[in-house]
This record gives C-alpha cells, structure tokens and sequence, in this order.
C-alpha cells in the first residue's frame, strides 16, 4: 500500500449536529470516548501501510489541526510523506463554485499530482468502521478496476439522507448511482471511498471543472459510469454514518453492545488518536457502574448506565448518569441526573440538577456551559 | 558536532539496579520499568518529577535488563524530555579505549560518566533513583540548597520511630546542618530517613567521586562511602525536609502496598491533580468496557478493560478481561491479563500477559496460609487450579515466596 | 521567560514582493540561503526561552503550516504549550471588520486568554533581526512599563514605508507614534513587538472591538498612550524590514558583509529552520565562486559573485551569476548568465539565456519557470 | 506492555567495534561515528541504506564509547526510523540475572540479543556493520535469497586480485552457491570478497549462534566461526554479487582515500541522488560564507563555514574557519576547526574543534617524509608551528604514525 496515497476530505454539511458542529467540523467531533470521528479512516489508512495522507479542509479548522498536528500519534510524522493538512486555499477563485470533494480536489491538485504515488484512495471523514483497505486495493487490482467503491448493505434505510447509494449492479460492477436521494430504495450505502488511479483522479477533476459540472460522484463519476469500470467492493463489518444528532447518539449507543465495541476498536486494526495523559479511572465504593464505555482518568462516585464517558470526567456522589455521552472533563455534581442527554466537552451540570432529553431527542449541552 | 550549551543544573537518575527482592517481577525487566498503579512504570514518577520541576537535561544509568527500559523511555517524549539541548540520555555502562567496566556501585555509575556531565559544566547536579513513588518539586530543594549555602543537600522525610533502623538516618542540627549519618543503625538517634535524593555542588562531588575511586576499600556507594566521608571532612552538607507521600517499593509487600494506597478515599499521592501531572507512554487501547454484570469499587481500572465480574479495591492495568461471577479483591493485575469465570483472586500480583482460566482459586481466599501471592508474566492457569497464598508461580512452577 | 506567551501575527500586506508572494504570507518567503522570513523572529522566541507560542495567520498559509508542522525544528513540540498555527477562523464574523494584528487577535482571544503565561510578546513576522527577548522583559519590569515596544535609530527612512514611527519620547516614554506615514521625520522605527500584561491585551482588544476601533496600534495603543506607561527599548544591532522587493534584495545582499553574516546568524542566538537533508556543496575544478553566501547540496561548475544560492541550486559550466539570489533546487544551466536576478524554487535557467535586471529592481522569475 | 507486531525482516547493526587503527580519530567516539563526506558519520550509510531499502527495524549494537553514538542516532528520527512499531533500537550489552558479559565478538554480540530479535518473530536477519560506505538496496539482495530458497546469503564484491588477501574471500559454483571459504588467504582462489552483509534465515541462524556458544573454542565471530560452520555442514549458502562503490574505512589511510573519492568530476558514490538520499542529523549553522579572497575548487565544502583562504581538493566539515591566505590542500577538516592565516594544511586530517594558528604549515609541505598528518580533536598548534608529514599529534604531543 505504499504506492497508494490517502486523501481525506472534509466535505460534510458543517451544522449537521447543531452546537457540537458550532466550533468544529464533523471531522474532529468526540466519539466513542476517546475519539475523534476522523481517526477511524485516518487509522484505517494507516493500518492498510498508507504512509501518505492529505486531508484536505474547509472551515473551521483549528480543532482539527491541533488534533491532528504533526501526525506523530498515527506515525504519520514522516521524513519523507506523512501527514498533510491542507487549509482551504483559494487565491484565484475566491468564491466556492463546486460541491464538497469536488471543491477540496481541485484546491489541491497541484499536491495531489506531486505525490510519489501511483493509486489514491479518497474518502469522507464522516462514515466510522474498520477495515484494512489493502484487501479492497487487491481486489481493485484483481478486477482491472477504473474505480472501486467500498459499499455496505444496510437493511433500516429510512433514517440515512445525505448519502450516496448504488441503485443499479452486475456482478461486481456498478451501473448507477443516487446522491443525496431522500427517498432511495436502494440498501447499498456507498461508504464515500474510492480507490483509483492518481491520473483518474485528476482527469475526472480536470475535465469537470473545465466543463463547469460540479459533484464529484454525479459529475464525475456516475456521468462516466458507461465508460469506466467502477466495482463495488462490500464491507460487511459494522458501519456508522453521522449525520444527525440522532444518528451520533444511536451510532455511540451502539458501542456498548460487545460485539461491535471489540469489532470497531481492534479488527482488524487498532484506532489510534491524539495521546493524552490521565490517571486509570477511579472507582470508590459507592460507584454503581453498568453497561458503560468509560475512558480513563475519570473519577466516579456516583451512578453510571448505559452511558459513555469520556477521558476525566467527574461524576459526584450521588449524581447519576442514564443513556447519556458525557465529553471531556465535564463535571457532574452531588445528586445531578442527567438522562438521554449529550454534554460536550467541560460541561458542568451542579448540584441536584436534572436533566432529561428524549431517547430519540436527546438533550445537547452546549461546550464549557454551565448549568 | 553537538553544541552543547551550560546548565544549571543536571539530573543522573540510577536506573540500574535489578531489584532482587521483586523476584520474579523483575527477572525479564529492571525495577524502574515495574508497572505501577493501572498506567504507570515506577520510572514515571521520577522523570514527571523532573519534568514538573523545570529540569531538561536528565541522564539515566542503566545496566541490568535495559532494553524494555531503553524502549520505553526512548528519547524522553513522554516526559517531554526530548530537547534539542539536553532532554534524557541513556547512560549503558561502556567500553573504552582500556577495556570495559560495569558500575560496581552507585558512586562508581556516576564516576563513569563523568565526562557527560562535564559536557554541561553545571553548577549543580541532582542523583536520584528510579525506585520511588513520590511526587516532589526539586527546583525547590535545589532553592534551599542556595539559601544554606550548602555543598551537598539530601532530601529526608521523617518515619516512623520503630521503622527508622531500616534507613539511611540523619541528625541535622537546630539549622537543618547535618552532623551525623547512621546506615542502619540499631537505636537510631531521629527518624530523618534519606530518600536517595541529592543535591551537590558538582566541583565538590567530582573531587570526592576521584578520591573514592581511588580506594580500594571503598564499596563506591553513595550512602555507604560518599556521604560519611564528606561528613567526616566537614563538607557543608544540609538536610531538606521533605513532607508528603514517599514510598520506596523495593519488595514485593510495598509494592503491593503503594498499589492499594491509591485506593483510599483521599490518597495521599493525588494522581488528578493536573499542576504536577505523572507522564507515562499511553498505549493504543479503547475506553473500557464494564458490562451490565459488572460491580466495581475502590478500584483503579484503566482503558482496554472489559470487565464481566466482580472487581473490589484493586488495580487493574491497560487491556485487562475479568470474566462473569469472577470475583477480584485486594489485587495488582497487570496489562493484558486475561481471567475467565468464576474465579476468586485475592491478594495477588498477576504479572503481565498471564492467563487465570475458569474456576480457579488464587490468593487468600484459597486457604489459611497468609502473604500476597505473584504470578509470573505469560503464565497459565489451568481452569480449577487451587493456589494457596504466599506462593509464587514462576515458570510454571509452584513455589513458596521467600 | 517562561511566563511569556509569544503570538507572531501575519498582518503584513499580501502581495508586497509580487510573484514571490502570490503563494505564500510574506512569513514564508525564503530569505538568507536557507531560512524563512519568519524562522528569525520564532527563533528569537525559542531563545530567549519562550514555550508557548502562537501564530496567527491570515491568508494562504499552506506554505507556512507545511514549513513549521509541529515545531519540532524550534523545539516547540511540546506536550503543555509549544507551537500552535491559528488559521483565520470567522464563524460569526465573516467580514474582515478590523486591521491586520487587531483582526488576529480578536479571532484568537479565547487561546491567548486560556494560556498559562501572564505576560505577552505581540509580534509581526516580516522584521528580521536577532535579539534575545530577556532583556526587554527584564527592562520592562524594571521599568515597571504597561507597554514596552522594541525600536531601532535608523539612518535612511526615506526608504521605510507601512512602518510605525515613534515621534515623541521622553526619556525611555514613548509619548506619540505615526503608523504608516509615507513621510514620517522620525528615525525611530518601531520593530512591531510588544510585550505587555495578557489582561492589558485583552483589555485594548475587547474595549477596541466593542467602540467599533479597527487598529491595533493607532486605537489600541495611541489612543491610550497618556494613561498607559508605554516604554520604548531600543535595539541597536542589525534590523532588516521587508515590504518590497528592493527592500527584500538589498537586505538579502547585506548579509554578504560579514559582520552582518555573524550577527544575523549567531549573536545572540542560533536561526533555527526546518531541516532538508542534503549533502555540502559541491566545487569543481572549473568553479569560481566570490563574496557570496552558499547553503548545502549545490553543485557549482561555473562562477558565482555577490550572490546567494539556496539549497541544492546547480550551476552548470560556464554559467554566470552575478548579484542574485538563486531559490531552492534552481537550476542554471550552461552558459546562462544572471544578474541581478531573484529566482523563486525551481526555476530552470536554460543553457546560454541571459538575463538582467537592475540593481534597483531586480528581476524576478516566478516558482517553477522554464526560461 | 508494547504490543509488537511480527516482522519479515529485521536488521542488526554492528556498531560496538573501536576501529583502533583509526587511532586518535576513535579514542573519544566508535568508529560508526567518525565524521565522513562534509556532513555524515559513517553510520549514515548503513541507517539510511536501511530506510532507503524499505526496513523498518534496526537493532544497533554499541559497546565501545557510545554516548556520542547514542546521543546522535536518538531513536532514529533522522532516518525517518522513529517508528510506532520497530524503528531504530540500541542495544548495549547488559546486565542479567546471572551476572552481565560484554559482547566477545560479532556472532555472541547477536547472541546475547536473540530475544530482542524474537519479539519481531523474524523470518529472515540482516547483518550489517557500521563502518562500511556504500549504497545498496537490501532488499534486491533478499529478493535474490529468497529466489535462490537460500539459508544464509552473503554479499560480496570483485576486488582487485592483488589485494584479495586482505579480505574473506568466497569461491561460489556456477549457480552462485559457496563452496568454499577462505579468510585472508594468501594465494586467494577467487576475487570476490566479503562485504560483511548478511541474510539469514532467523531459525537456521539461532540454531548456529547457540551453537556457537556452546563452543569453547570459538572466538565467536561471523566470518572465523559461523560462516565456516554452517559451510562445513552443507547449509544452502549463496554469494550476492554487489557492483558499485563500496569501502572499509577502517584506517586512517581508507577513511582519507574514501573522503578523496568524493572530490572527483563523477564520483563512483553520487551523494546528490533524490532517489537514495543519504540522511543524517543536521546541526543548526547558517549557510557557508565565501569571501572575496577565497578561492575553492575540487572540494566539499558545508554549511557555517567561512572562507577567505584557498581551499583545494578538500572536505571541509560544519562550521570551518579558513583564513586569508592560508592554503588547505588534499586535506579534510572536521567541524569547527578554527585555521588562522597564511597557514599552509597538506594531507592533513584536522579533527573536531582543534585550532590552527597563524602561519603553521602542517603535512606534506613542510618536508620530505611521506603519509597523513593528524591533528586530535580540541587541539591547539600554535602560530608558526611546523609539523612534518605523517605525524599524529594528539594530547599535546607528537609522535609517527604507526
């Protein structure tokens, strides 16, 4: 997988998830405890022997950059390649003519075309599962693919908008495609990954924006879809698509199910993010702990169910803590409850506060407030 | 081709010692790479020290079973220590021009790299050692050590009375100047124990290192040879009073005990409070998982986890699996240790990467016999096993811990 | 030191050296065979022994996030504080309402306020010089000041434009200041570095912002100049101002006086910059080379005088250069002559082409260009 | 703790040797870090034909003054073999239960690491040593042994005929399989000499090292010992034929004739090829300065000089002073060495930081003798000194080369 170069593309609706996206993008939204969404195709990348990774933003940036510096805590911190992270740069044409991908390729192309190697694989930041893309690059290979898509049968496909399905299939091969369709009959998820030769790649790019077409898959690829060999490779492992709060609950519930929690974080490959230090989580002999995802240097004294938290919260006596995500650092007090709520990162909830959100409406605190 | 530039103040922490009375905690690794309290290696702790009290330039002597060590430590990241000038230094015991030498004691190790810290012309140097658990501000002792005027400083916390024969102990007069030292003695004169920690002028250490090199009845030992003999010449040698949490874990019974300390309601060692953070190297490993079957309290329990039973006032390390009904009480469990059901551990050390399976019985709960009970690193229990307490199981073998 | 923050602002005008900063802040254009403008500065805080430091930049800044990456080069990858890139970030305020430094500073005033420093060093990026900040701190406690501002006596001001002026001092108080003044009788020109009280910058920021006040300087500092104890500290060594390309190749040719060469690159302290890999140059039988300033990895074959080569330039036989500066990985092929010529990275000069500028206005050959 | 992953390939460096023959130029530093070429040491080559060759994990071992060696190699960062996952690692000898044991020779050096080794679960080792220079690609030479289903693959290089007493030389069959082995013979049968490389197959290896071991008689070496063991038992070994430059500098006549070859129109070793860039650690020095009274042909010349004088057919390292009308000639000058004016340098190999004054003439032109000079490191010849060819003056005195 050395000679092939991962582009990462920051090409998500920005306000998908109301006050969490407020300050950043999708991208660097905390996840699963301890995450970040984007390291899980950033380690998939890495895990696969990609060496070479660019990922290329929009707006709001600084949380990712700071996440994501140097790339040493993905071994991305290379003499020659490694981490890339691209700013939207935009000289000579101010104004955003192209859609998502479309717009971050063609800023970048220059980068692109530099690069020593020979295939790309381009992905979104936005889809979370775990796979070693080295067997998607053989069979990419093994079939003379143009382009190989990676996709997922999924079976509830009422709740997905803003995604981009395989609507028509021979074989392996793909015939047609739907984006953004609202009402898609289609249960084949494109996991918005592609792997194609670097030359491919910037053809589509160059051609498109010379003609005016703006979408990357519409314009370049399903419009090409007669032409070019484009095989679809299926994942069959667990997937997640953020795309609303309710999905980021739902998806983050999921990981307190053990399959899927030894599933997403070690097979085949480990999900690596920013080393941050803390103590191991202290338990005292009140704690009541169950069916929770804990991080470490967290403090707990009180009651935690079915809830996820993340590295150093504080949770008082007393206080309890149901079907909830707690973030970073947050403190909840004496004899708080918080139920089916989201807090971001250091959240205080005082004394003897209750909160409740709908399990299909979960209740979002907004960073560093306090209630 | 290196510029080094002057500093003030230079660190050499003895990292080299095999820690024999850990047994076989420290048959494959050196002491300071014990892991301690669920993320940390007792080196951690001397190194953040370092790093907290605004010292970069830090050389560590190794000599018995480095290379977890060396790896561990590599260029000093994690302690932040990786400086372009200075930052952390293995120090190997080496061969020159004339044949090689080990370190023969604790002066002798320093004695050899002398010309490393010559490179740094500093004012001062600090000798630590990697075996303690303590969190202590040197850029304050090294203030006091100013102030006196003092020629050479060591660190003592006060012990108990009846404790105070198994120490280094000093008698300091009314102005903290020390005016005698006794190694062990019978009827102790205060209970000012030495903590291993030094501060010397390093003009004053270097000539005292040379002369005691050149006695051959000297036992080149810091506390044994150096120290009575500056006392004897009258070097201005003054004690600084250390208060706070100070554990030496040189056997296997404090080191279980500096483990179960952290479990207190307000410990002594706070390890959350983020103005004197303990670095360590963080390995990959996801948030732990406690199951709906789970019951945890008065524990440390740290990522990797996945606990399916009982877990009661122990400390569990990165990737550790407790399986359903099992019971663990008043235990060290190591990294990546697996347990199956229904097992009872009690008062145990299980090293890393063992495995407990089904129904066994380890510890206390075993049967009468009293004392902590260690299982060696990638050993395997077989399911039903009954072990009695105070046994060690080392390569596959049973036997009574010493 | 350590109770310094450093914030570098990217205020300066965009395209001050034509072709040379149409892709990169003026931060990032090279200077001085193997540096960037910005590497003095940054290295001036690393060695006086400032920890913390950010920098805030406007505009394409790719060129500069890829030439300091982490701070590794500075010693400024740290795990608490180090080197931090702030993009331009705007969420709430897309329209640029205020000036360069006070634009800058407003869009980062969460970071700076969050910092663990007490004090500040506010500093541009296009000044070159060498100095250790310790100094100036100590004078300003000593001094008791609320401002201290670096100046420097200058001879020629004719030639200054968009600098700041002192115009009225009493004693080391500075009582009045010019900004920009195409005219200014004044010789003291101010370096642009200010160090302060974080509380007092934030302070000017926020009474600046919330009155509608747009510059740092003439509102934030003038306007307050008879209730603050605003300080003056001269600088007596070597300073160079960059605004335009004379001024970026007469400074350039001034480090070909060796006492200059020294105190630029060692006293007080070392210039640090990302490190290249590269083998020493290279002289053959044939080469000629005189007065000049050569970094690493060059090959000369033919004759070099009164110029400035980068890294890993070749010049073949019989080629010419005469008071140039040749950019990273050019190539002067045989025959060519050059004079009075800047080249950007990888330039190719074909074999026998000629070119000359005047030793007013230099020649400048755009990155990458065949000739 | 650290969770290894299996490796296919992992490299071990031999670089504990003092090269005595090298004399002063090794009395403070091992050999692989001898300055070389303007800006390397030689260990450059080996670390960055590694990196350039795809391997990822390298086990350095030192023994004979490492600090300097340690402190520059780090944990690899320079050859991009900082790595999560292998990387560089140095491996000094050690202290074990039983008591420590320097390395005895090459063969017991790679003895006493085999669990190092073990923890990457290796198919195959390559053995190298750190003070050769050359560029290859391992990894064609593992291609080839894995074509040829060899056990132990050795590469080697045609040497002129005359000289192949000096080396272990390899007679191979038609298919490149050895059949026999001769170390330093006098009437050698076949040019092809060992170029001290080699590929194993880590469980044909191990079986030979504890072989070894066992031995008493053994001098443990690869070429006295295993090599010719492994022969005389029918192990399937082959010859990898090597075109290119490839030099032994371990004396100071070849480490000066190796720094010579660099100064021609189209040097045999290209050190300006992107594609197998050479890596070392950079020193922080601003670019070099040409005065108007210099003259420079036939050289290599790095950063932070400053020249006023005539520089001919020379390596001038970091940070070299030449002054007005002095002459350095056929010479190499290592960092910082400080040459005053009308000073005349012939033949010379001027170490680290020594200085130079006024109006010396050091080398071949001061008289008739014959050979290279020498300088020791931090030295000072004083103004008007004149120093015949072929001396080596170290610590204040001067004395023949040997």
């Amino acid at each position: 997988m050395k000679d092939v170069m991962g582009i990462i593309s920051l090409n998500e609706n920005s306000d998908v998830l109301n006050n969490i996206t407020n300050h950043r993008p999708l991208a660097s939204v905390p996840f699963g405890g301890r995450y970040r969404i984007i390291d899980f195709v950033l380690s998939n990348m890495v895990n696969s022997g990609i060496q070479n990774v660019g990922v290329l933003t929009r707006y709001k940036h600084r949380s990712l950059i700071d996440h994501l510096r140097s790339g040493k805590d993905w071994d991305l911190d290379r003499k020659r390649d490694g981490l890339f992270i691209f700013p939207p740069e935009n000289i000579n044409n101010p104004a955003e003519l192209y859609n998502g991908v479309m717009q971050n390729l063609y800023n970048n192309i220059d980068y692109i075309y530099k690069s020593r190697q020979k295939y790309v694989l381009v992905s979104g930041s936005d889809i979370i599962y775990n796979l070693n893309y080295r067997q998607v690059f053989d069979f990419h290979k093994q079939m003379k693919a143009d382009i190989t898509m990676i996709y997922k049968e999924i079976n509830n496909i009422n709740k997905l908008h803003s995604c981009s399905f395989i609507t028509k299939m021979k074989n392996t091969r793909i015939l047609d495609m739907e984006v953004n369709s609202c009402c898609s009959k289609s249960s084949k998820m494109c996991l918005e990954a592609y792997i194609m030769d670097k030359s491919l790649l910037i053809d589509i790019v160059n051609s498109c924006v010379s003609r005016g077409y703006i979408d990357f898959i519409k314009d370049g690829i399903v419009k090409n879809i007669s032409i070019l060999n484009v095989i679809g490779y299926q994942h069959t492992g667990y997937v997640a698509k953020i795309n609303s709060i309710e999905s980021y609950y739902q998806h983050s519930m999921d990981l307190l199910k053990t399959d899927i929690w030894k599933e997403l974080f070690f097979k085949p490959g480990l999900v690596y993010t920013k080393v941050k230090d803390g103590a191991a989580t202290k338990y005292t002999k009140d704690s009541v702990v169950r069916n929770s995802l804990i991080a470490n240097g967290c403090i707990i004294e009180g009651t935690v169910k079915n809830s996820i938290l993340f590295r150093g919260v504080r949770v008082d006596r007393g206080a309890c803590i149901k079907n909830s995500i707690v973030m970073q650092k947050s403190v909840i007090e004496k004899n708080a409850v918080l139920e089916n709520v989201i807090t971001d990162k250091e959240v205080c909830i005082t004394a003897g506060k209750i909160l409740r959100g709908d399990k299909n409406y979960p209740l979002v605190i907004e960073k560093k407030k306090v209630i | 081709m290196k510029l080094m530039r002057k500093k003030e103040f230079v660190a050499m922490l003895l990292a080299g010692g095999q820690g024999s009375r850990l047994g076989i905690l420290t048959k494959k690794i050196a002491k300071p790479a014990v892991p301690f309290g669920g993320k940390y290696r007792i080196i951690d702790f001397t190194l953040s020290n370092c790093y907290n009290s605004g010292i970069d330039t830090v050389g560590v002597l190794t000599q018995y079973q480095p290379l977890e060590l060396n790896s561990y430590i590599g260029i000093g990241r994690a302690w932040d220590l990786d400086r372009k000038n200075g930052g952390v230094s293995l120090l190997p015991p080496f061969v020159r021009e004339k044949g090689g030498e080990w370190y023969k004691g604790t002066a002798n190790a320093i004695y050899q790299n002398v010309s490393f810290i010559n490179q740094y012309n500093p004012k001062f140097v600090l000798i630590l050692s990697g075996d303690h658990i303590y969190k202590m501000d040197y850029s304050k002792m090294l203030q006091f050590h100013k102030d006196k005027e003092s020629e050479a400083t060591i660190a003592v916390i006060e012990v108990p009375w009846k404790e105070a024969h198994r120490f280094g102990i000093l008698i300091p007069d009314e102005n903290g100047r020390i005016i005698e030292f006794e190694e062990k003695p019978v009827n102790p004169k205060s209970n000012y124990a030495s903590m291993g920690v030094y501060i010397f002028n390093w003009n004053v250490l270097k000539d005292y290192l040379e002369k005691d090199e050149n006695d051959p009845n000297s036992s080149n030992d810091f506390g044994k040879d150096i120290i009575p003999k500056m006392l004897q010449e009258n070097v201005r040698m003054y004690a600084y009073s250390f208060r706070g949490y100070w554990k030496d874990v040189g056997t296997v019974e404090s080191l279980w005990e500096a483990n179960m300390d952290l479990l207190g309601e307000k410990p002594q060692l706070d390890l959350y409070d983020y103005n004197w953070p303990i670095y360590s190297v963080t390995p990959t490993q996801p948030p732990q998982f406690i199951s709906e079957t789970a019951e945890i309290n008065c524990s440390l329990v740290s990522e990797g986890c996945m606990i399916f039973g009982r877990v009661e006032h122990s400390v569990l390390f990165f990737g550790v699996h407790v399986g359903k009904n099992s019971i663990v009480k008043d235990s060290i469990v190591m990294p990546s240790v697996k347990i199956g059901r229904n097992a009872v551990i009690e008062k145990c050390i299980i090293c890393e990467n063992a495995v407990v399976e089904d129904n066994c019985q380890i510890g206390a709960a075993a049967c009468n016999s009293k004392g902590i009970t260690v299982v060696g690193d990638s050993l395997r229990v077989p399911a039903g096993q009954k072990i009695p307490a105070g046994m060690v199981i080392g390569s596959e073998q049973l036997v009574k811990r010493s």
